[in-house]
C-alpha cells in the first residue's frame, strides 16, 4: 500500500434496526469494504440532521451516505420516508450549491442485505474517491 | 467530566486477529475523559464482566466504552454489567471493532487504525452521555388475539390457561379457520376435525375466552401494556344470545343459491346460513347481500320459524372499545388466486381445481360427501395430475406468483397423493415437482411411502400447459430426470398453490405499526431469537401470518406466542425504553411540526406560563412527550427547527461527537 | 402607485378605533427622506395623522411582529396586509405562533413596491424628495437642477417584480378589490443557476455568500424565522456562531436556515429585501420551493391554515433522493 | 500639495503596490462597493461609501487570538500572531477616518490590544475628500469636514487630477517612494472643492442635526425617556447597523474546536443580540428595549463620557440606508434629544 494514496473518509449515518445490522451481516459474512468508511448508528435515519452531514463534511468527511430500512418497512413505519424528503431536498440543495452530488447518498439496505451494504460502501468509496478532497464544504480550520 | 473506562476486547482471534488490541487501548488511553483502558480476551465472559466491575471499583468509573463485537450483540450484556457494578446502564457505549471492522477489513495496520478512531467515537460519545431511568407503565392484564384460526385458537387457549382474559375477533362467523376446512392432516393422517373440533369447543367454554366473531378490528391506540382497540362487530341480523343453532332458518329459507365459501364455491348454501355444523360460536347469520328481506323487505320466514326469536333485521353494526396489554395477530394465509395462471387452465376447465378444493372434495362433510369426483360431471377421476408450486418460487412471475416456497404444499400434496391411491386403487397419481421438501419429523417417511407403498408417480418437472379436450385434460409436461416430454391424459388436475398472508394483514399491520416484508408476511422482531415477537413492542405473531407453516409449526408458534403474551401480562408494570425524546420548553415554538411527523402520537401540546427575562409572564403552547408512548425513532428532532426536541441517547450534542471524532 | 391612500387607511383605523374593534394599529411610520419607513404602532388617530404613512416603499413584512405584539398587546390590533403579507400571516396561524383572536386583519391590494437602491441606481446619492405622480415617480436630488421622472415598473423591487400573488388569502376585512395568484416567472432565475455547471453554480454561490457579514438581518425579518431560540444563537446546538469565519460557515448558515423554512417560507422576500450586501437569499428559498413543487407537487406555504409542509409529510411513491438528479437527464 | 493626472491613476496605484499591499473600494456586482485589492485593471469605486467600513483592516469580524494543539491529553499553546506587512487602505472617506480615532481610544490605551496595534502600525490611510455627499450623511453633526478628510494621506479627485497631501510621517514616506508620477502643484483646484462641497453641506437635509442633548453626564437625564419603548418596539435586534458601523467596536472571543485542537478567536458581536455579553447568570440586558438603549446611549453618551466629549458616531449614514425596518441614531437622536433638527 502507497503511504501517500488519497483515502477518502466516509460517514455513513445507519439506522438501528436494518442498516447497522445490515452492516454487521457484511460482517458475518466477512465482505470486505473501505475502511475509509465509519459507521455511526442512530435509531432511524430520520434521525439524521443535515446539521450532522455538513458538520461532517466541515470536519473532514470527503462523502456522507445515510442508510435506513428499505421504504415501507421502517421500524418506526414513517421514519424513513422522512428520510427521503428530508435528503432528497438538502442533497438538491447541496448540489444547486455546486457541491458535488456524488459526495451525498441515501441508501436502503435491510438487515438482510449484508452484501448490498458491502457492495454499496465499495461503490460510494470508490465514487468519492475519484471526486478527490472534498474543497466544497470544507473548513480549513480544521485540517490545522 | 466522565471517568472513562474503555475495554478492548480481543474476541478471541476474531478482532485481535485484525486490530492490535493492545495499540488500540493504548491510544484510547489518551483520549479526554479516559482514566482507564484495557483489553482482554473475552470482555463478554464473566472474567470480562468482573474486569469491568472491578475498574468501575478501583477507578471510580462514570462512563464504560467496550470496543468489541455489534452493540447489537452485547449491548444488553455490558449494559446489565454496569448496572451490576452500580452505574447507570446507559452509562455504556459500544464501538463495534468486530462486525464493522475486524470482520471486513483484513490489514492489521488499517483495522488498527479504524478500531482507534471507532472508540475514539464511543468515548466522545460517552462524555456527553447521560445516566438514563426508564420510565415505568401499567400493564392491562387481557389479550387480544386477532384470527380465530388454530393459531389464534391455540394461543387464546393457552394464555386463558394462564388465568388471563382472552378475546378473539374472527372476521368470518365462525372460528376454525383453515384447517377446519382440511380433511385429514400430514403426516399421521388423523382427520382435522377430530383434532380440531374440541379445541373450539374449549374455547367456547372456557371463562377467559371472549369470541367476537364476524367482527374485525377497526383502530389500535396506544402502546405495548396499554392499547385501545376498536373492535366493530359486523351486523349478522341474528341475536348471537338467543340462537340456538337450531338451523330451522336455514331450512326454511327460500334463497338457497348463494356459493358456498366454506366449501369454496363448490356448492350452494342459504342466505342465512351456519358455515358447518360444528361452528363456534354455532349460531346463524344473515348474508346481507343474499337476503331478500335485507335487500327489499321481501320475506321475513327466517324470522317466522325462528323459536327462540333471535333474528333481528335491523341489527346494526357494533363498534366495542377495549383495552388489552398485548395483542396477537393470528391472521393466517389464503391461498393465492390461481386466475392468472392460464397455463393451467384454472378458469377454463371445472376439473382443474386447487388443493384446498381438493381436501373439500374428500372431506366427508364436503360437496361431494367425500367422495372423490370430478367437479364438471361427477364421474370419478382416473388419472389425477397433481402440480407443485404452482407459483411458489416464482421467481420469474412475480406479477401472479410468490418467490417463497409456500412450504407446507409438498407433504399436503404428498397426503392427497396418499389417500387418493390409498381409497381408490384404480387411479394413476402423477406429482410434478421442482423438488420435494420433507424436512420435518416422520415427514420424508411420509413421502416415501406414498412412492414405495401408494406407487405414486412422482416426476421431477414442470407441467408445461395443461388443455381441457372432451372431458379430459391434456397436460404437457417434463421429465427432468427421463429428460423427455410427458402427454397425460388426465381426469382432475390439482394445483398446489401457492399462499400468501390474509389480505386483512396489511391494514392491520399499519394500525399496529407493525413491521411487514415485501410479501406482507409480518416481520419477527429477531429472526431467530425473538422470532414471535413483533419489533413493535407488544405486538406477538402467531402462525402463517408470519409466514407459511404447517399445523405442527402453527401450534408451537402459537404456544411461544401465548407464552411471550403470559409473560408480558404477568408484569404489574413495564420498563420503557429510556432513549426518548424531550422537548426543552424555552426553545419551543409550539408550532406542531414535531407532532406532525410523530408516528405514534406521542406529542401533545399544553398551554404554559413563563417568566420571561424582562419579569413579566408569557403564556406559550409547548409540546410535551409522553415518555411511554414514544419509541425513540427520532423524526421529531430533525423537524423541529429551534432543535428544542431532542432524543435521549442520541442527542444532538453526541451524533456531532461522534461525527467530530470519525473526522478529525 | 398605490391604489390605495394613506388618507383611506387612516380612516378606516380612525372607525376601528373609536368603535372599539381594536386598541392600536401596526403601521407604517413615516421616516426622514421619504423612504426609510419604520413598522409602527400607533395607538390613536391622532399619532397616525402624524407619523402614519403608506407609500411604495412600505414593503416591510407586518406578520412576524404580530408574534409578539399579540403577547403583549390588550385588545386586537389592527394590521394592515398586503397579499404576500397575508401568505406569512396564515403560516404563522398554521404554526399557533399568535392568537388569531388577537388580531383585526384589514387585506390592503399592492401594486409592488419601489426598491431605493434601484432609484439611486438611475439619480444618485442626494436624495432630497421622492413623488409618486401615476405610474412615474418624481426624484428631486442635491445634484440635479430637474426632477427626475422614474417609470415605477423599472424600480419595482425585485421580489414585486416576479409577484406570486396578488390575492389576500387571509383577511377579516379587504379594502379595495382583490386580485389573483399570478403566474410569475419567480423560479426562472433558479432554473438559469440550475442550468449551469455546477463549478459554475459554485462560484456563484462562493461569491455570493463570501459577502455575507452575518448580521442575522435576513433571518430577523424572516417571517418564517420566529423560533424562541435559534439554533445559531444557541451555544447548546454545536452550531452557534456569530461570524461568517470562512466560507464553510457562510454556507453552513444559509444551508441551515433554508432547510428549516423550507416548506414553511412562504416567498415573500424579505431576507433578500433586508441584505445589506444585497445577497440574493430569496434564490436559496425558491430553490427549495421549486424542488418541493416538482417532486411532491404544487405547494404554497401559508396559502391554507392547517396545510401540512411537504417536508413534515410523505407518501409511499416519493421519488428517491437518488432519483432527484436521474430526472434532469 | 502633489497632484497625479487621474490618467495615470493606475500606474499610482501599480507603484504604490509595489511596497505595500493596496486595498480600495471596488464597485461589486450587486451595486454595492466594497474594499478589495488592487491589482492591475482594478478600478477605483465612484461611490460615496463602502457598504462594510474600512475598519475590517484593523479589526477584522473574525480574528485567530491564539490556538491550542491537543494530542491525547497534552495542550500546546500557539501564539497565532505574526508580524504583519505594510498594507494601504486607499479611498476612506473622512467620516470613516474620524472612525479611527475612536477605535485607536479603546484599543490602543492601556492595556494595548496588540493585534489592533499591530495593524494601525503597519496600515497606512490614504481618505479621499466627499464632494457629493448623500442625503444620509451627517458627518458634520460630529464636527467632520468631509471635504478635509483626515488619514496618513488626504486626497481630493476633481474631474482630471488627484491631489494628494501627506499629514503624517508615513505619509510622507509613502508619497516619496512615488517620485516621478506625482508633480508638485498648487492648493487652488483642492479649496475650490472645499468650498464647493461647503455649500452642498448647507443644503443636506441632516445639516442640522446636532449633539446639544448628548454628552457625557446625561446618562441620569436621558436613561429612563420613555421614548426608547417606542423607538425599540420595531427593532428586529438583527446586527446590521453593528456590522456596517465604523466604530463598534464590541467583540466575542470564542473557541473553536477544530477535533485536533482548539482556535481562540474573536469575532464582532452585536449589543443587539440576546446573547451580547452572557454571563453564568444570564444576560444583563434582558429586552431589546434594553439593548437598543445600550447602542445608542453608548455612542452619545457612555463613550463621549469616557473619551473627553468624543462622540463614538461619525454620521456615515451606513446604519440609516442598511437598517431593514429603517429605524437609526439620527430618529433616536430626534426623539430623545427632543431636537427636531429644524
Amino acid at each position: 500500500m502507497q503511504v501517500n494514496e488519497y483515502k477518502p473518509l466516509i460517514v455513513a449515518f445507519c439506522c438501528n434496526w436494518c442498516s447497522y445490522a445490515g452492516a454487521d451481516l457484511a460482517g458475518n459474512n466477512r465482505l470486505a469494504y473501505p475502511a475509509d468508511v465509519k459507521i455511526i448508528r442512530v435509531p432511524c435515519s430520520c434521525r439524521v440532521n443535515p446539521m450532522f452531514i455538513l458538520r461532517a463534511f466541515q470536519r473532514g468527511a470527503d462523502g456522507v451516505i445515510i442508510c435506513g430500512c428499505h421504504p415501507g418497512d421502517c421500524h418506526y413505519t414513517s421514519g424513513n420516508y422522512y428520510t427521503r424528503r428530508r435528503m432528497a431536498a438538502l442533497f438538491s440543495m447541496l448540489d444547486f450549491l455546486g457541491i458535488e452530488r456524488e459526495r451525498t447518498r441515501v441508501e436502503w439496505v435491510s438487515a438482510a442485505e449484508g452484501a448490498k451494504f458491502a457492495a454499496t460502501m465499495n461503490d460510494f468509496a470508490q465514487k468519492v474517491a475519484a471526486l478527490g478532497e472534498n474543497k466544497r464544504l470544507e473548513d480549513l480550520r480544521c485540517k490545522k | 467530566m466522565q471517568r472513562v473506562g474503555v475495554f478492548v476486547c480481543w474476541c478471541g482471534s476474531n478482532i485481535a486477529g485484525t486490530v492490535d488490541v493492545q495499540a488500540v487501548s493504548e491510544a484510547l488511553k489518551n483520549e479526554p475523559g479516559v482514566v482507564f483502558s484495557t483489553n482482554y480476551q473475552y470482555m463478554c465472559s464473566q472474567a470480562g464482566q468482573d474486569m469491568i466491575k472491578n475498574a468501575v471499583k478501583e477507578h471510580r468509573l462514570t462512563g464504560i466504552v467496550v470496543c468489541s463485537c455489534s452493540p447489537r450483540m452485547h449491548e444488553a450484556t455490558f449494559r446489565k454489567t454496569a448496572a451490576a457494578a452500580g452505574i447507570n446502564p446507559y452509562m455504556v457505549e459500544i464501538a463495534n471493532i468486530r462486525e464493522q471492522c475486524s470482520w471486513v477489513h483484513k490489514d492489521m495496520l488499517t483495522g488498527t487504525e479504524k478500531a482507534i478512531i471507532l472508540g475514539k467515537a464511543a468515548v466522545a460519545k460517552v462524555n456527553l452521555n447521560t445516566p438514563l431511568i426508564p420510565g415505568e407503565s401499567p400493564v392491562t392484564k387481557r389479550a387480544l388475539v386477532i384470527g380465530g384460526g388454530i393459531a389464534g385458537i391455540q394461543t387464546a387457549l393457552d394464555i386463558a390457561d394462564a388465568g388471563f382474559p382472552v378475546d378473539i375477533v374472527e372476521k368470518q362467523p365462525t372460528i376454525g379457520g383453515k384447517m377446519a376446512q382440511l380433511d385429514k392432516t400430514f403426516p399421521t393422517l388423523d382427520c382435522a376435525a377430530c383434532i380440531l373440533t374440541p379445541k373450539m369447543v374449549d374455547v367456547a367454554q372456557n371463562e377467559n375466552i371472549r369470541i367476537f366473531s364476524y367482527s374485525e378490528v377497526t383502530e389500535v391506540k396506544g402502546f405495548v401494556g396499554n392499547f385501545d382497540v376498536t373492535i366493530k362487530k359486523k351486523a349478522r341480523f341474528v341475536n348471537e344470545d338467543i340462537c340456538t343453532g337450531c338451523g330451522a332458518c336455514v331450512e326454511k329459507c327460500p334463497m338457497k343459491k348463494v356459493p358456498n365459501e366454506f366449501n369454496l364455491g363448490m356448492d350452494n348454501r342459504h342466505a342465512i346460513y351456519i358455515p358447518f355444523a360444528q361452528a363456534v360460536p354455532k349460531v346463524a347469520t344473515i348474508d346481507p347481500n343474499a337476503c331478500n328481506m335485507l335487500k327489499n323487505g321481501k320475506c321475513g320466514l327466517c324470522a317466522r320459524v325462528c323459536a327462540a326469536g333471535a333474528i333481528d333485521y335491523k341489527q346494526k353494526d357494533q363498534f366495542i372499545e377495549e383495552k388489552y396489554g398485548a395483542i396477537v395477530v393470528a391472521t393466517g394465509f389464503n391461498p393465492i388466486s390461481m386466475e392468472k395462471f392460464d397455463e393451467y387452465a384454472y378458469s377454463q376447465s371445472k376439473d382443474v381445481i386447487t388443493s384446498l378444493e381438493f381436501e373439500r372434495l374428500t372431506n366427508a362433510a364436503g360437496p361431494s360427501a367425500g367422495k372423490l369426483i370430478r367437479p364438471s360431471d361427477g364421474k370419478h377421476p382416473h388419472t389425477i395430475v397433481f402440480v407443485q408450486c404452482v407459483g411458489s418460487r416464482c421467481e420469474s412471475c412475480a406479477e401472479k406468483g410468490k418467490e417463497y416456497c409456500s412450504k407446507i404444499c409438498c407433504m399436503y400434496t404428498a397426503k392427497h397423493a396418499m389417500l387418493t391411491r390409498d381409497k381408490y386403487p384404480d387411479t394413476e397419481v402423477y406429482v410434478f415437482y421442482i423438488d420435494v421438501r420433507t424436512p420435518g419429523k416422520n415427514f420424508d417417511e411420509f413421502y416415501r411411502r406414498a412412492v414405495e407403498e401408494y406407487g405414486v408417480k412422482y416426476v421431477k418437472g414442470m407441467v408445461g400447459k395443461i388443455v381441457p379436450e372432451g372431458d379430459k385434460l391434456k397436460v404437457q409436461a417434463s421429465d427432468l430426470i427421463a429428460n423427455r416430454q410427458l402427454h397425460i391424459d388426465a381426469d382432475l388436475v390439482v394445483l398446489a398453490a401457492a399462499i400468501e398472508p390474509d389480505k386483512s394483514a396489511r391494514p392491520l399491520a399499519t394500525m399496529l405499526t407493525a413491521s411487514m416484508d415485501t410479501n406482507d408476511f409480518f416481520t419477527e422482531a429477531h429472526p431467530k431469537l425473538r422470532p414471535v415477537e413483533s419489533p413493535t413492542a407488544g405486538v406477538f405473531l402467531s402462525g402463517a401470518c408470519q409466514g407459511p407453516k404447517d399445523i405442527p409449526e402453527t401450534v408451537s408458534q402459537a404456544g411461544a406466542a401465548a407464552a411471550k403474551v403470559i409473560g408480558l401480562l404477568a408484569k404489574d408494570k413495564l420498563m420503557g425504553n429510556p432513549c426518548v425524546a424531550q422537548s426543552d420548553e424555552l426553545m419551543c415554538n409550539g408550532c406542531s411540526t414535531c407532532a406532525n411527523v410523530c408516528p405514534y402520537g406521542a406529542i401533545s401540546y399544553e398551554d404554559k406560563e413563563f417568566r420571561m427575562p424582562d419579569r413579566t409572564t408569557k403564556i406559550r403552547r409547548v409540546a410535551a412527550v409522553n415518555p411511554a408512548v414514544c419509541q425513540g425513532c427520532g423524526a421529531c428532532t430533525v423537524a423541529c427547527p429551534s432543535g428544542a426536541m431532542d432524543l435521549k441517547g442520541f442527542a444532538n450534542s453526541q451524533i456531532m461527537a461522534e461525527v467530530d471524532a470519525i473526522c478529525k | 402607485m398605490q391604489k390605495i391612500t394613506r388618507e383611506q387607511l387612516i380612516e378606516k383605523a380612525s372607525e376601528l378605533l373609536a368603535n372599539g374593534t381594536v386598541s392600536c394599529v401596526l403601521g407604517w411610520g413615516a421616516g426622514e427622506f421619504g423612504y426609510d419607513v419604520t413598522p409602527t404602532v400607533f395607538k390613536t388617530a391622532e399619532e397616525m395623522k402624524t407619523g402614519f404613512v403608506f407609500s411604495d416603499f412600505c414593503g416591510a413584512n407586518f406578520s412576524k411582529y404580530l408574534v409578539a405584539k399579540t403577547q403583549k398587546t390588550e385588545g386586537k390590533i389592527l394590521v394592515f396586509l398586503k397579499p404576500c403579507d397575508t401568505y406569512s400571516f396564515n403560516q404563522l396561524l398554521t404554526e399557533h405562533r399568535f392568537d388569531r383572536e388577537k388580531v383585526y386583519a384589514v387585506g390592503i391590494p399592492c401594486e409592488g413596491m419601489a426598491d431605493i437602491s434601484k432609484i439611486k441606481a438611475i439619480c444618485g446619492e442626494g436624495i432630497s424628495s421622492i413623488t409618486a405622480e401615476g405610474d412615474t415617480f418624481i426624484v428631486t436630488t442635491l445634484y440635479d437642477d430637474e426632477p427626475i421622472a422614474i417609470e415605477a415598473s423599472a424600480v419595482l423591487a425585485e421580489r414585486c417584480v416576479n409577484c406570486k400573488s396578488k390575492k389576500h388569502v387571509a383577511y377579516d376585512e379587504l379594502m379595495g378589490e382583490d386580485g389573483d395568484v399570478l403566474d410569475s416567472g419567480r423560479f426562472d432565475e433558479v432554473a438559469r443557476l440550475e442550468a449551469m455547471t455546477p463549478d459554475e453554480r459554485f462560484a456563484f454561490w462562493q461569491n455570493e455568500l463570501s459577502r455575507c457579514i452575518r448580521c442575522n438581518a435576513c433571518r430577523d425579518a424572516c417571517p418564517a424565522c420566529t423560533c424562541e431560540k435559534c439554533v445559531f444563537d444557541n451555544p447548546k446546538s454545536g452550531v452557534e456562531n456569530k461570524s461568517p469565519a470562512n466560507s464553510f460557515e457562510e454556507k453552513l448558515f444559509h444551508i441551515i436556515r433554508a432547510f428549516h423554512v423550507a416548506g414553511r417560507c412562504t416567498d415573500c422576500g424579505e431576507c433578500s429585501r433586508v441584505c445589506p450586501q444585497n445577497i440574493p437569499l430569496h434564490l436559496l428559498n425558491r430553490k427549495f420551493i421549486k424542488d418541493i413543487n416538482e417532486f411532491y407537487g404544487d405547494y404554497q406555504a401559508g396559502a391554507e391554515v392547517g396545510s401540512r409542509a411537504p417536508l413534515v409529510n410523505y407518501t409511499t411513491a416519493d421519488l428517491e433522493p437518488g432519483e432527484v438528479f436521474n430526472r434532469e437527464g | 500639495m502633489l497632484k497625479c493626472s487621474l490618467d495615470k491613476i493606475q500606474n499610482l496605484f501599480a507603484e504604490i503596490s509595489k511596497s505595500a499591499k493596496l486595498y480600495l473600494p471596488v464597485d461589486g456586482k450587486d451595486g454595492g462597493a466594497s474594499y478589495g485589492e488592487w491589482s492591475e485593471g482594478v478600478e477605483w469605486s465612484g461611490a460615496l461609501n463602502t457598504t462594510k467600513s474600512p475598519k475590517d483592516f484593523f479589526f477584522p469580524q473574525t480574528e485567530d487570538l491564539m490556538a491550542f494543539k491537543t494530542a491525547g491529553k497534552s495542550i500546546e499553546i500557539i501564539d497565532t500572531r505574526s508580524e504583519s506587512e505594510d498594507f494601504v487602505v486607499f479611498g476612506v472617506r473622512a467620516c470613516d477616518a474620524k472612525s479611527f480615532d475612536i477605535l485607536d481610544r479603546v484599543f490602543l490605551s492601556e492595556p494595548q490590544d496588540s493585534f489592533y496595534a499591530m495593524k494601525r502600525k503597519h496600515g497606512i490611510i490614504v481618505t479621499a475628500a466627499c464632494t457629493k455627499p448623500s442625503e444620509t450623511c451627517f458627518c458634520q453633526t460630529f464636527g467632520i469636514d468631509p471635504a478635509s478628510p483626515a488619514g496618513d494621506i488626504s486626497t481630493w479627485k476633481t474631474a482630471d487630477a488627484l491631489y494628494l497631501q501627506a499629514n503624517t510621517e508615513k505619509g510622507t514616506a509613502l508619497l516619496e517612494k512615488l517620485g516621478a508620477i506625482l508633480e508638485e502643484c498648487s492648493d487652488d483646484a483642492v479649496n475650490a472643492q472645499k468650498e464647493k462641497t461647503a455649500a452642498i453641506m448647507q443644503k443636506l437635509p441632516l445639516k442640522d442635526l446636532n449633539t446639544d442633548d448628548f454628552g457625557g453626564g446625561k446618562t441620569q437625564e436621558l436613561f429612563n425617556n420613555p421614548a426608547w419603548d417606542e423607538l425599540s418596539q420595531s427593532c428586529l435586534g438583527c446586527g446590521t447597523c453593528t456590522f456596517v458601523c465604523p466604530t463598534c467596536q464590541c467583540y466575542d472571543i470564542k473557541d473553536f474546536n477544530t477535533g485536533n485542537g482548539v482556535i481562540r478567536y474573536r469575532c464582532w458581536d452585536s449589543c443587539m443580540y440576546s446573547e451580547f455579553t452572557r454571563m453564568a447568570h444570564g444576560n444583563n440586558r434582558l429586552t431589546q428595549k434594553e439593548r437598543f438603549r445600550q447602542r445608542f446611549m453608548h455612542k452619545l453618551v457612555y463613550y463621549p463620557e469616557n473619551n473627553d466629549g468624543l462622540f463614538s458616531c461619525v454620521g456615515c449614514g451606513r446604519c440609516l440606508a442598511k437598517c431593514p425596518i429603517s429605524m437609526n441614531i439620527v430618529k433616536v437622536m430626534k426623539k430623545i434629544g427632543g431636537n427636531k433638527g429644524e
